[in-house]
Formats: C-alpha cells, structure tokens, sequence
C-alpha cells in the first residue's frame, strides 16, 4: 500500500533558516505528529519511535530514520524511516526528500516529495485512507516545521545564517539535547496543530475499523 | 482477535459516568454497543485502560413524544427504533434508514448514540439526522448543551463531542403531516456500510416542493448537506430532468474515500443515483400523503 | 493483572455465578468455563452469526459481548431450547426440513429462529430471510432454513406454548 | 393387493436408497451437541497463537522473544530456529516443494507463520504473540503471475534456487514451478488453421477462498509415557493425515491416531496439512501436553488454502455451423509462495484436461505453466475436484464467445457440439472417458420448463426499449464434472492410491455397524451409506450405525474432496455388503434345504422360488450366522471389508439456466431465476441431494457475484475478513429450482456418480454467462468475475447504458 505525495508549503523564515532547521534530525522528527527521536546511531542513523495514543486509538510504530542525502548547494535532504508497530502486525515507512527553495528575505517554500508504504494490518484495515491520511500528515508537520521556522527566524541573527554546511551537520547532535519532540509539544505554535494531529491519527483508526466492521458502536 | 487488559465499569447515572470520564480522562472509553469499539479492540488497534459502560443507564433509553419533538435517548437500540410504532407514525425516515443498518442481532445492540457520537461518515444516523434536522443534547462536566445535527460533523471521526461530554439525546422536530421521505442505501450485501445513500425529508403542495433537506452518506469525511440540490428542488415540481440535475449537484459536492466498494468514480455516479431515488420516492410519498 | 469480577446470571433457566476477567468475552465464558459448546466461533467480527444466544430477550453475538456485562441477565443457548426431553418446535422444524448440513451455524440460526418467531409467530419468506441475515450458512443456501422457520412458524400456530 | 401393501410396508421400513431419510446427524446438532475441534478441552491443554508476518517479503534479521516470555500464561515460544533440531522447520509438500513451518531467515507472504506462543488459555496467547519483537528487512515483491516470470523478476524461493525440478519436469526460472501439457498441439494448430472461425478470451478464475464457516484447527496430544500421538483436528482426509504425520515425526504410523470429530464445513479448505497443525504437534511432542491450535477467520482467508488464481487463455476453433473442431486453453497459475497445492501426483495441473467438457472435439491441447508468488501458498479444490472449475468454467465461457461470433443461440450451438447419447461411452482427445450421459434431454427439458424462446422474446423486447432500467441476460451452462479419484492407475497422493474402504459388520439382532475412509463435512454419510447398506442388506438403515473420521476405527482411506464419497466408498459399500448378502445367502440354502440357485432375493429376505411361504428374512440370517447352525466349514460371522479401486471416474451432468436483471445504473446484479437440472445417476437420498445442490449453487453465486481475496502491490490483503469477504447472506441469496435426470453410472455399483461439486463447478459460469449475455448485443464478449456492482458498473459506464 504505497502512496506518493508532492507538496510545497510556505515557510515564514528565510531559507537558511528553514534549511538549517531542516537539517536538525530531532527537530524535524519533533514537527512529525507524535514522533520522536529515542537514539542517535551516528551521524545520519537513528532509532525513534511514532507514538499516538488518542480517544481508544494507539498505534506505536519503532523504528530507523537515515538520513540518506543532503545537498547544501540544492538545500535538498532525502531521509527515510522505518518501523513495525508494537504488536508486530502492520509495518510503515517514508522515503522524504524535502528541498527549501528561496523567496524572499522572510520567507521560502519547503517542497516535499514523499513516498509513504503501509504494511500488514494497517494496510489491510486503513490503507484505503493512505493519501489522505499522508496528506494529513504532512500538513501538520508542515505547520509544526513553519512555527518553529517562525520562531527560529525572529532568533535569527545575521551572524546566524551563513553557517558552513560542516557546522550544519554537526549540529544535530548537539541539537538532540536542546531540541527534541517533547520540546515541539511544549511549543505553544506546535501544540494545537499537534492536538489536531492527534485527531487525524484517530482518523487512521477509526478508517480501518469502518472498513472491517459491518456494524456499528 | 483477543482485547488487551482493561478495567470496566458500569454506573448507573449520566452523573456517575461522567465523573468517571472526568477522572479517568483520555485512558477511558465510552462503550455503547461495542460493535465498532470491541471488534477494533480485539485486533489491538485500540487498547484503553477503561471502558465505561453506558448500557446500565435507564435513563439514557427510550423513545418518546415531546410537544413537536421526538426525543430519543443515546442509548436506544437501532432494534428499539426499528420497531417503535411511535416513530414510525411521525419519523418514518430513521425507521425506514435503521432498518438499513447491519443486521438484527447488531441492531439489538447497536445504538443510535453510538452510531451518531462514532462520527463515522459510513454510518447512516448522521445524514438521517441532518436531513431532519435533529438536535443533539450533550452532556459535559459544565453542564448541558444542545447542537444542531447539521454543523455537528466536523470530519472524519471529528465531531463538536468534546473529551468528557457525552451525548445523551437526540431531538428531532416532528415533519409536518403530508411529508414525504427516502432513504436509499446501496450495499453489497446486509451488514454492509453504504457505498452510496441518500436521506431526503420533502414537504410538498399541490405538485410543488416547499420544503426539503437532502443529507449523503459516506461520499466524504463527514455526512454531507445536499444544499445546492435543496435549492434547485425548491418550489418546484420533480421530473426527470429535475432530477437529473440535483444528482449531478449531489455528486459534485462528494470527496468519497475508494475501497472495496468502488473508487472515486462509482461513489460519486452512485450519490447521484441514490439521490434521484431517494428524491423521486420522497416526492411520490409526499404527493400521496 | 486486571481484576476479575463476579458475574451472576440465569444461563437456560439456571443460575450460575463465575469470575471473569474485564475484557472476557461472552463466547468464551459460555464454551471454556461453563461448557456450553453449542454456540460456536466463527469469524470474531460480529459478522457471521454461529456465536448467537438468546440475551434478555434480544439475539446476540456473543463474540461482542463481554461476559462482565451479563451479570444479572438471562442467557438461553441452544441447548435450552430442548424442554423437558422435548425439542422446541425450530430443532424438530430444522430436522425435518434439512435446515443444516455441517452443524457449524445451526445452534446461532436455532436460537435467531427462536427470537424471530417470538416476536413475528408468521413472517413471511422475506421477513424471514431479512431475520436472519445476521448469521451465514456455507452449506445449505438458506433455502431449507427458510422452509424450517416456516414450519416451525405453524408447528408454533398449532400447539400455542 | 395386500401382497403389495405388505411389500411396500417391508421396503418403507428400510429407508433404502430412493428414499429422503431424515438425517442421523441431525439429533445432536440441533442440540448443539456437535463435537468440533475447537470443543475440545484437556488437562493442562495449552493455547497456541501463531506470530505472523506484516511483510509479504521480507528477511527476518532478528526474533526477540524476551518480552513475550516474561508475559503472565505465555510457556514457550517456537520459531524455526527451535524447529531445526527435529528438522521441523521445513516440512515437504504433496507438489514435490518444501513449505516453511516457520519462516526460516525470510517470510514468502503477508501473514506467514513466523513464530508460535504456547501459553495457558488463548488470552495469554494473543498476548504473547503480540509481544514477539521480529526485525524485518523488506523485499521486493511479486503479486503479479505474469511478472513473476519477467528476466529480472526477484527471486522468491532462493532455499530452492539451484533445485532443476520440482518433480514435474524442468524449471526454467527461478520462480517457476512446473509447466505441464496435454492433448496433441500438432493437431489443435491444424484445426485452428483451417478453421473457419476462432476465438479467442482471456478469462480468470480470480484467487477465492472455500471459508467453512469453522476455520482450520486442532489439538495434539502426545503421551511421553506411551509415545503415542492423538490429533483432534478438523480435516477432510484423516487417513492421509496421519500418513503425513508418520512419514513428518518419524512416530510409527500405528502410534498415531488422527480424529476427524465433527468438521464445521471443509470445501477443500481443510485437506492440505497447516504449519499450525506441524507446529502444535512438535509443541505437544516436546511438552507432552496437549496443544490447541485454532485459526482466526482473518487466518483462515489470508494463510491456510486458497483456491483458483488461475490467469486462463480459451481458444475455439469452428466451422461455420459452429461445430468446433479445435480446442486450445492455456492457464497461468498463481501457486504463491510454496507449492503445497494440493493435486494427484500425476497431474500437476488436477484434473484440468477435462476442459472439453460436454462436447465432441476432435483435436484439443491444453497447457498450465505454475508459478511462484508472494502470495500464501495453495490452490485447492474449492467445492470441486482439482482445477475442475477453472477447466470448466472455460469451455461454458468460451461456447459462449463462440455463439456470440456467429450470432447463433447459446442453446443451439450446444446442441451441435454435444457428445451425443449413442457415443458413450465417449473417449476425450485428452483421454477421459466419459461414461455415460444424455446432454440433449437434460438441455431440452430445462428450456422447456422456462420457457427459453419466450424468455428471448421478453430480452428482445427489452433490448428495443430504451427506457428500460435493466439489463436482461440469460445464462446456459451445460456442464459435464468429473469426480470420485479415482483409480489407482493414474490416481495417487505421496504415493497412496486414491482407493476406498468399508468395513461392516454385522451383530446378531440385526444391527449393523459400517466404518469408512471417508470424512464427512455435512454431506450426511451416516445416513447415506446406511440408506446404500439398508437396501443391499434388507436391514433397516435406521439400526445401521456408520462410523468415520478415527483412524484408530476406520480402515484406510483418502478421505472426503472431489465428490468422492459416493463414487469411491459409495461402492465400497455396496461391495462389502454383497459379500456378506452372498454368505447370508449360502446360510439361507442351508437353512431352507435347497440349492442357492433356488433362491431369489426379495427387499429383505431370501425365499425359495415358486415358493413364496418358504424364506428366511436377514434379520434371522445375522442371528444364526452367530451359531454354529452352519454349511459346513463356514465360519461364523457376516462381516466384511471390501476395498475400492474404481475402473473410471464418474461423469455427473447437468443443465443449468439463469436469468438476471442488471441495474443499469448501479450494476446490482438480480438473479430472477435459477434452474438447475442434475443427474448425479442413481439417487440415495433426494432430499441430501437437493440440498448439496442448494449449497453448491450458494457457493457458485458466492464465487461468481462477490469472492476474492484483493492484494495490493505489496501483497497486502485488502479484504481478508467477512467485512469485505463475499458470504452472501439469506438475503442475497437466490432461491433456486432443482430438477434432474438420471442417466445411471454404469461401472458403479449402485450407478451413483456423486453430486456435491456439480452446482458449484456448473452453476459459476452459468452466472457469468447471464451477466455477460446481458451485455452481449453490445458486443461485449467477456466479463471477468467477480460480478458485482462495482465491477458490473463499470461495463454499464463503458457501454453507455447508464447515460441519462
């Protein structure tokens, strides 16, 4: 059960700013709904999960993210994350490559291109809701990247930008410490659309119920 | 196909369960009749910590005649609506829609609390209900608020039901004496969900439509109000041509989900059948009435 | 581990108590503690009708129904349809009409027949069929079953219980 | 007169054949007194719950059991790795492959059995079994036979990638498993060529499933203290059960006793051995306690057999008259990830060289290449003998095709291609010979009985009306089945010839005990085989007790599929009892003083001729066999065995007629009327017959208006519970109208043929035909299945008669 997904958000922030975010690993596990980032293997591999709990809905994916690409000249970043859900029965992954393109000064345009499988259980019981559930998905995370770019850009100061791509890609290490999922939640801009997320993962679960049972609560 | 551990209690008051909800908060589920929440259970798609069971709350059950209302309480079985001569003298559409839902032994439990607050654009009542423009009575910690069906589904599974409320009754204004209505359901087979239907509550005179509310299920994310098609029927006379037209109004307002029923493109064509059916019938009976 | 509760309810006219876990099954308490294997398991989604019993009056898929949710009902299976070495008019009826060929659907389509003539004593073909929707039959295409209700239907006519 | 009352009365008190006996079965399943696997309960019975695979393709990288071990009731939990000491993981299958018992470093499937938790009661188990923590390594997947030939298609089965040959001849890639032909292609070619008309469909037999409504199980129990084996399980084929135990376990086969008990609907489904079977019996072994393993219906559809998947290319080649001189079908077959597809060692591909059908075809060839897939493995008879639907389903379909070619009536040009009454026996260019038959009558008499001509005349009329809101299609279906395997020349499984047995014995009073091979499903054995015994013997069917399914009882044989019981333990039957007619007869010469020649027998009795007032009836026969008042040297006794071979298959026929009216506009597919003539030869039980037929007929509405198992492109199931699963219920269901002829079997015994399978195998492309027929004067030629709404809608939408 595979669906593709090509989307372009506006980012309230310079590229550099959206594209020095971007390259932050744990913050951007921590924009994607109910994510997190439990273990840095190395640079570009890490353990995390995808968690929701919401209404009698839970689904706990565990999993691997590798970064696969990143392309500073381009501001272009390929990573892909896998996982199988706590009871084993259903499997998801997404191969993302999100590019950063430049408008103006102030804001900038984060251009996805996802590819997201489900397996096993999930697919059979809501893959039907893939699309739109991904779609989902990816708003809210793009809504949850665009607070922070907010937030980062005002922060931002002209020494800031124009860090070398070395440093960049140092910096999720060290970001893993200051920033994290738990840190996207306490973010007063990512908290609504994180509730919200919460109401569309319900959506999933609540699909594949509709589409196994005859009947009815 | 086993659920795992949860703790169930049963209060015997919609203050009891409240306050249980209040307490137990996002670890607790309300169970009504269990035929969408233990068979999700059961696969571990869903694992709360507490089910409340409303099924011992007497006050929440039963069917009765309120000035120029029938109010019907969450609890009531599809069966309990299926066979109440009450309804079928005033509300014939929910009894000829309940009538439509799962099978007998679901609908012995099945209630029409559940189906509404489950927010699930498969299930019938969301459409029967905004096409009678029924009111919903939820019940909160705050207190008691009552919503209009229509503005009630907000998306899939969403609905204006906040955490800690639950649904308690269910308002519906009695249709004026010489209504007509349908409701036309296509399936594949009993027990199935809708892969198309059509609610239509028409009042009529002479050969003239002076009243109608037209509701589709599931060809979205929520119940859908036909309003366009409302609009085209108003004040006229149904034919062919007529309703030609208000099908392919329907069909243009459905984002239907494709699945094993059909895709995007038999959904839609299939709204539209099922409410030129559903249009026609409710104006046959209208005129009859 | 989750607490048991004590359930208490009247199963084919006699009393019986039992300790349930919260999230135990109705279909299970019957068949692996009170040993009543007439109700069978056949698809775990409320979709097939064979785990059906009679509960408070009402046909019930006893595969959606938690056991901790019975206490203080009265339960009837189809092994209590048969009174006083007597079959009940629809298991005579069934025999006689070759309703049933494996047996794996029949005590869930018994005690289904039993609520159906109970609250309609005379339906016709399509009320009939309409009434058991609820419950599958690979084996006989229904078309006996039918015949069965029907004849159980006057066998009830002629001798009022 | 009273002479013939009296004799009525001693015949009705048999309840022999001809007779609609009240099934014996009945008493204790109207009580709920069955007894079916899932019944069973022992002490210290543990619960076994199958760990499964999310991945349809995947390597296993790592299995960690710890936090499934540490869950309250969970005692063990098995994988592959545990299996290999007793060289268990892997277990060779009846097509010449080996089949994971659990997955072995990579899952073939979605669902695959990957490991197994034993714990104290089914609660702990699905806790358990959610608990195992398996890391997988996604594959790349095939769910599509025809790419899974493709140059550089995947590898599916790399345990099997240097094996040359799966037992059928030479592989020629790595996913594929055999390729098998028969008939003469030099001649069918030749047909074709000078043929004046051909055509040419390609037509599948999408992947179904049989879904008894009592899924797959069992409980195995091992005593260390005895070393014997019991295994409780729901399985058409006891005898061959335990033979594969046997030859699995290393356990003496005498130390293994399977039980049948009662099985809650089989279809096919439940002749293959499961790994859950392999898995609970190498737990019970290693434990020594009981072990329960039972299938969830979502298991039962996703994993344990399948049938059909078969991709199918008909091929006609007529003169103008439509009289077909060639035939050529040609199948891709989907066998999924293991080729545990169920078949005769001889034939690959079952018994799909019946694909000629009713017809007289001088030159025909037919061809099934069989392929590996992601999908679970399979392929049984569902409701059928193997391969016989698809063969089947074919032929109906493509005289249809053929007809519509030369606009000719879809009656007629079955008339001239029928084998004619005169030609039988009738020899097949594949070699089947047919053994009797009498498709004109049959046809003749259905379309008399319906009207035909005034049903063309009423779908003529429907056609020219434009503002008609349905679509009428009138569908034909002329089939000949081939069933009971069969003989022991061309007939074996492991080896096994498909022979039959009974045992009868008979007790002083009267009563009569008879034991067979066969395993009843609901077809009503108890009551048939005493109703064949009851007229032999002259002894009430009622005191005659039929026993099956133990294999500690009953002596060997190949079980209940391919409508086998009549035709192969039916005779068995018979000839066991006429051994012991014939010694009850030497006993009555004796008794009376006279020559057996003098004897005649008369419904229950032996009287000297000419002398009415001088007879000895059975009953007085089974008492004095137990005395010593004897000829002398005989010894006491009227028992006896008598095993099977059959000289033939049976050949039963039918006529079939279906009438639909199709939405125009939603593609709902009414059937207004179903006719169904059958002749199954001699008739045992009219009232059992009829409803074999009413639930073949159910089946085939089932397989032709709703079945099959929907895949997604990385071998998802998309439908694999009664959600979306198609079992119609009382309501959709169609009544039907039955009829027969009887055409008797000449070399049966009592000239039965067998019934069962002949409504599903006949009744699936009748349906199709009527909904095609429905579209024909559009110029539409096939439809594949299913037909429902959806689908049918679509052929609406491209035809254009649902434009308003």
């Amino acid at each position: 059960m595979n669906v593709t997904l090509d989307k372009t958000f506006p980012m309230p922030g310079s590229a550099s700013v959206a594209w020095k975010l971007l390259q932050d690993i744990e913050s951007v596990a921590g924009c994607m709904p109910g994510a997190k980032i439990t273990e840095r293997l190395d640079a570009n591999n890490y353990k995390g999960t995808v968690s929701v709990k919401f209404g009698p809905a839970s689904m706990s994916f565990r999993g691997e993210i590798e970064l696969k690409q990143v392309d500073e000249s381009k501001r272009v970043l390929r990573l892909i994350g896998k996982g199988t859900d706590s009871t084993g029965s259903s499997g998801a992954s997404m191969d993302l490559t999100a590019q950063i393109e430049a408008v103006d000064e102030n804001s900038s345009n984060l251009v996805g291109h996802s590819e997201v499988s489900v397996n096993g259980k999930a697919a059979a019981f809501g893959g039907r809701m893939m699309s739109s559930v991904s779609d989902q998905v990816l708003k809210q995370f793009a809504a949850n990247f665009a607070a922070r770019v907010q937030t980062l850009n005002a922060q931002a100061s002209p020494a800031g930008s124009g860090t070398g791509s070395e440093g960049n890609l140092q910096q999720p290490g060290a970001a893993s410490v200051s920033i994290s999922a738990t840190a996207a939640v306490a973010d007063p801009s990512a908290a609504p659309t994180h509730l919200s997320a919460f109401g569309l993962l319900w959506g999933v679960i609540k699909d594949w119920l509709k589409s196994l049972m005859g009947s009815k609560k | 196909m086993i659920t795992s551990h949860f703790e169930y209690h049963a209060p015997r008051t919609v203050p009891e369960a409240l306050k249980l909800l209040g307490d137990l908060g996002e670890d607790a589920k309300l169970l009504a009749g269990g035929h969408s929440l233990l068979p999700m259970m059961k696969l571990r798609f869903a694992e709360p910590a507490h089910l409340i069971d409303l099924g011992k709350i007497g006050e929440l059950r039963g069917i009765a005649e309120a000035g120029n209302e029938i109010h019907i309480g969450a609890m009531t079985t599809e069966h309990e609506i299926v066979n109440s001569s009450l309804l079928a003298s005033k509300v014939p559409l929910l009894v000829e829609g309940a009538a439509l839902i799962a099978d007998p032994q679901v609908r012995y439990k099945g209630t029409i609390g559940g189906d509404i607050s489950h927010g699930d654009p498969g299930n019938d009542h969301p459409a029967l209900m905004m096409a009678l423009d029924a009111s919903f009575v939820l019940k909160g910690p705050g207190g008691s608020r009552t919503v209009k069906a229509d503005g009630y589904f907000l998306g899939l599974y969403s609905t204006l039901l906040e955490p800690g409320e639950i649904l308690t009754q269910i308002r519906i204004p009695i249709p004026a004496a010489g209504s007509g209505c349908a409701y036309q359901k296509l399936k594949r087979k009993t027990g199935d969900y809708a892969t198309a239907a059509t609610a239509v509550q028409m009042q009529c005179k002479g050969a003239k439509v002076t009243q109608v509310s037209i509701a589709l299920t599931n060809v979205a994310s929520t119940a859908l109000r036909a309003r366009d098609a409302e609009a085209l029927v108003m004040g006229k006379s149904i034919d062919d041509a007529l309703l030609n037209e208000a099908a392919r109004l329907a069909m243009s307002i459905c984002e239907p989900m494709p699945d094993q029923r059909g895709d995007e493109e038999y959904k839609r064509a299939m709204c539209g059948e099922m409410t030129r059916r559903a249009l026609k019938l409710a104006y046959q009976r209208a005129n009859q009435a | 581990m989750a607490t048991t509760h004590k359930v208490s309810f009247k199963l084919n006219g006699k009393d019986v108590q039992t300790d349930v876990e919260s999230r135990e099954l109705l279909i299970h308490t019957l068949r692996e503690k009170l040993m009543h294997t007439g109700p069978h398991i056949g698809c775990e989604t409320s979709h097939c009708g064979a785990c059906t019993v009679d509960l408070d009056g009402r046909s019930v898929k006893s595969c959606t129904v938690l056991s901790v949710q019975c206490d203080g009902s009265d339960l009837l299976t189809v092994e209590g349809l048969e009174q006083g070495g007597v079959l009940h008019a629809v298991q005579q009826a069934f025999h006689e009409a070759h309703g049933l060929q494996c047996g794996f659907c029949t005590p869930g389509m018994l005690t289904r027949a039993y609520r159906l003539l109970k609250e309609n004593p005379n339906p016709t073909e399509q009320e009939i069929r309409y009434g058991i929707a609820g419950n599958l039959c690979r084996c006989t295409g229904y078309q006996n079953i039918v015949k069965a209700v029907q004849l159980a239907a006057q066998r009830l006519a002629a001798t009022p219980a | 007169m009273g002479n013939m009352n009296e004799l009525k009365e001693r015949e009705d008190k048999l309840q022999g054949m001809g007779t609609s006996m009240l099934r014996k079965e009945d008493a204790r399943f109207i009580r709920g007194q069955g007894s079916y696997v899932d019944d069973i309960k022992m002490p210290g019975m543990l619960f076994g719950a199958l760990v499964r695979s999310p991945y349809a393709h995947a390597r296993i990288k790592k299995i960690d059991k710890t936090k499934a071990l540490a869950c309250p009731g969970v005692v063990a939990v098995l994988t592959a790795e545990d299996l290999k000491p007793v060289n268990l993981h892997w277990m060779p299958t009846v097509g010449g492959d080996v089949q994971a018992v659990l997955a072995d470093q990579k899952v073939h499937f979605q669902l695959q059995e990957v490991a197994m938790v034993l714990a104290s009661d089914r609660y702990a188990a699905a806790d358990g079994a959610a608990l195992v923590e398996v890391d997988y390594e996604e594959l790349p997947v095939i769910v599509d036979p025809k790419k899974a030939m493709l140059p550089d298609a995947p590898v599916l089965r790399e345990d099997i990638v240097d094996k040359k040959d799966l037992t059928h001849g030479p592989r020629t890639h790595p996913n594929h498993i055999f390729t098998w032909e028969a008939g003469n292609k030099e001649a069918a070619d030749a047909a074709f060529n000078s043929a004046d008309v051909v055509v040419r469909e390609e037509i599948l037999n999408p992947r179904v499933h049989p879904s008894p409504l009592e899924t797959c199980g069992c409980v195995a129990s091992f005593s260390k203290a005895t070393g014997n084996l019991t295994v409780y399980v729901s399985t058409q084929v006891p005898h061959l059960f335990r033979t594969v135990l046997a030859m699995l376990s290393s356990i003496p086969e005498s130390k293994i006793r399977v039980v049948g008990g009662d099985i809650g609907g089989g279809f096919g489904n439940k002749v293959p051995i499961y790994p859950g079977y392999v898995v609970a019996t190498v737990a019970s072994i290693v434990t020594g306690l009981p072990i329960k393993w039972v299938e969830s219906r979502i298991e039962n559809i996703s994993t344990s057999s399948f049938a059909r998947d078969y991709h199918g290319v008909g091929e006609l080649a007529a003169d103008k008259n439509g009289v077909i001189k060639g035939l050529r079908f040609s199948a891709l077959a989907d066998h999924g990830a293991f080729n545990s597809h169920v078949s005769a060692t001889k034939f690959p591909a079952g018994l799909f060289s019946i694909c000629t059908g009713s017809y007289a075809i001088p030159n025909a060839y037919c061809r099934v290449d069989a392929v590996f897939t992601n999908k679970a493995p399979g392929g049984v008879a569902y409701r059928c003998s193997l391969r016989v639907t698809e063969a089947i389903y074919l032929i109906e379909r493509m005289i249809d095709v053929l007809a519509q070619k030369l606009g000719m009536d879809k009656a007629e040009i079955r008339r001239r291609n029928f084998v004619k009454k005169d030609q039988f026996p009738f020899t097949t260019p594949f070699g089947w010979t047919l053994d009797s038959g009498d498709y004109h009558t049959a046809l003749d008499k259905v379309l008399e009985a319906v009207d035909y001509e005034g049903l063309r005349k009423e779908q003529a009329a429907k056609r020219a009306d434009p503002n008609c809101p349905t679509l009428m299609g009138i569908g034909l279906s002329t089939f000949t089945e081939i069933v009971g395997a069969g003989p022991t020349k061309v007939c074996d499984i492991l080896g096994i010839g498909l022979f039959d047995s009974c045992e009868i014995r008979v007790h002083p009073t009267g009563g009569v005990i008879a034991r067979l091979g066969t395993m009843t499903q609901g077809q009503g054995h108890a009551t048939t085989y005493s109703q064949i015994i009851a007229t032999e013997l002259g002894l009430p069917a009622s005191d005659i007790v039929v026993e099956e399914g133990d294999t500690d009882k009953s002596p060997y044989g190949a079980g209940t599929w391919g409508s086998r019981s009549t035709p192969v333990s039916g005779a068995a039957t018979a000839q066991a009892a006429r051994k012991i007619k014939d010694k009850a007869k030497k006993i009555a010469a004796h008794l009376l003083e006279v020559s057996e020649g003098d004897l005649e027998w008369e419904i229950d009795r032996f009287k000297v001729k000419g002398n009415p007032s001088q007879f000895k009836t059975m009953k007085e026969l089974c008492l004095v066999s137990h005395t010593g008042n004897l000829p002398a040297g005989m010894e006491q006794g009227l028992n006896a065995v008598s095993y099977y071979d059959p000289p033939n298959l049976t050949y039963p026929f039918g006529a079939y007629l279906c009438v639909v009216d199709i939405d125009k506009y939603t593609g709902e597919t009414k059937v207004r009327r179903f006719y169904a003539l059958d002749d199954c030869g001699t008739r045992i039980n009219p009232m059992i017959i009829e409803g074999q037929i009413h639930g073949g007929l159910t089946e085939a509405y089932a397989v032709a208006m709703g079945q099959q198992v929907p895949f997604d492109e990385s071998g998802n199931h998309l439908g694999n519970s009664l959600m979306d699963y198609f079992i119609p219920t009382a309501v959709e269901t169609p009544v039907w109208e039955t009829d027969h002829t009887v055409t008797p079997c000449p070399h049966h015994p009592i000239g039965a043929k067998g019934v069962a399978e002949s409504p599903h195998v006949g009744g699936i492309p009748c349906f199709t035909n009527a909904v095609v027929d429905a579209f024909a004067h559009l110029g539409v030629t096939h439809m594949d299945m299913p037909h429902n709404a959806y689908r049918v809608w679509q052929t609406c939408n491209a035809t254009g008669v649902n434009k308003r």
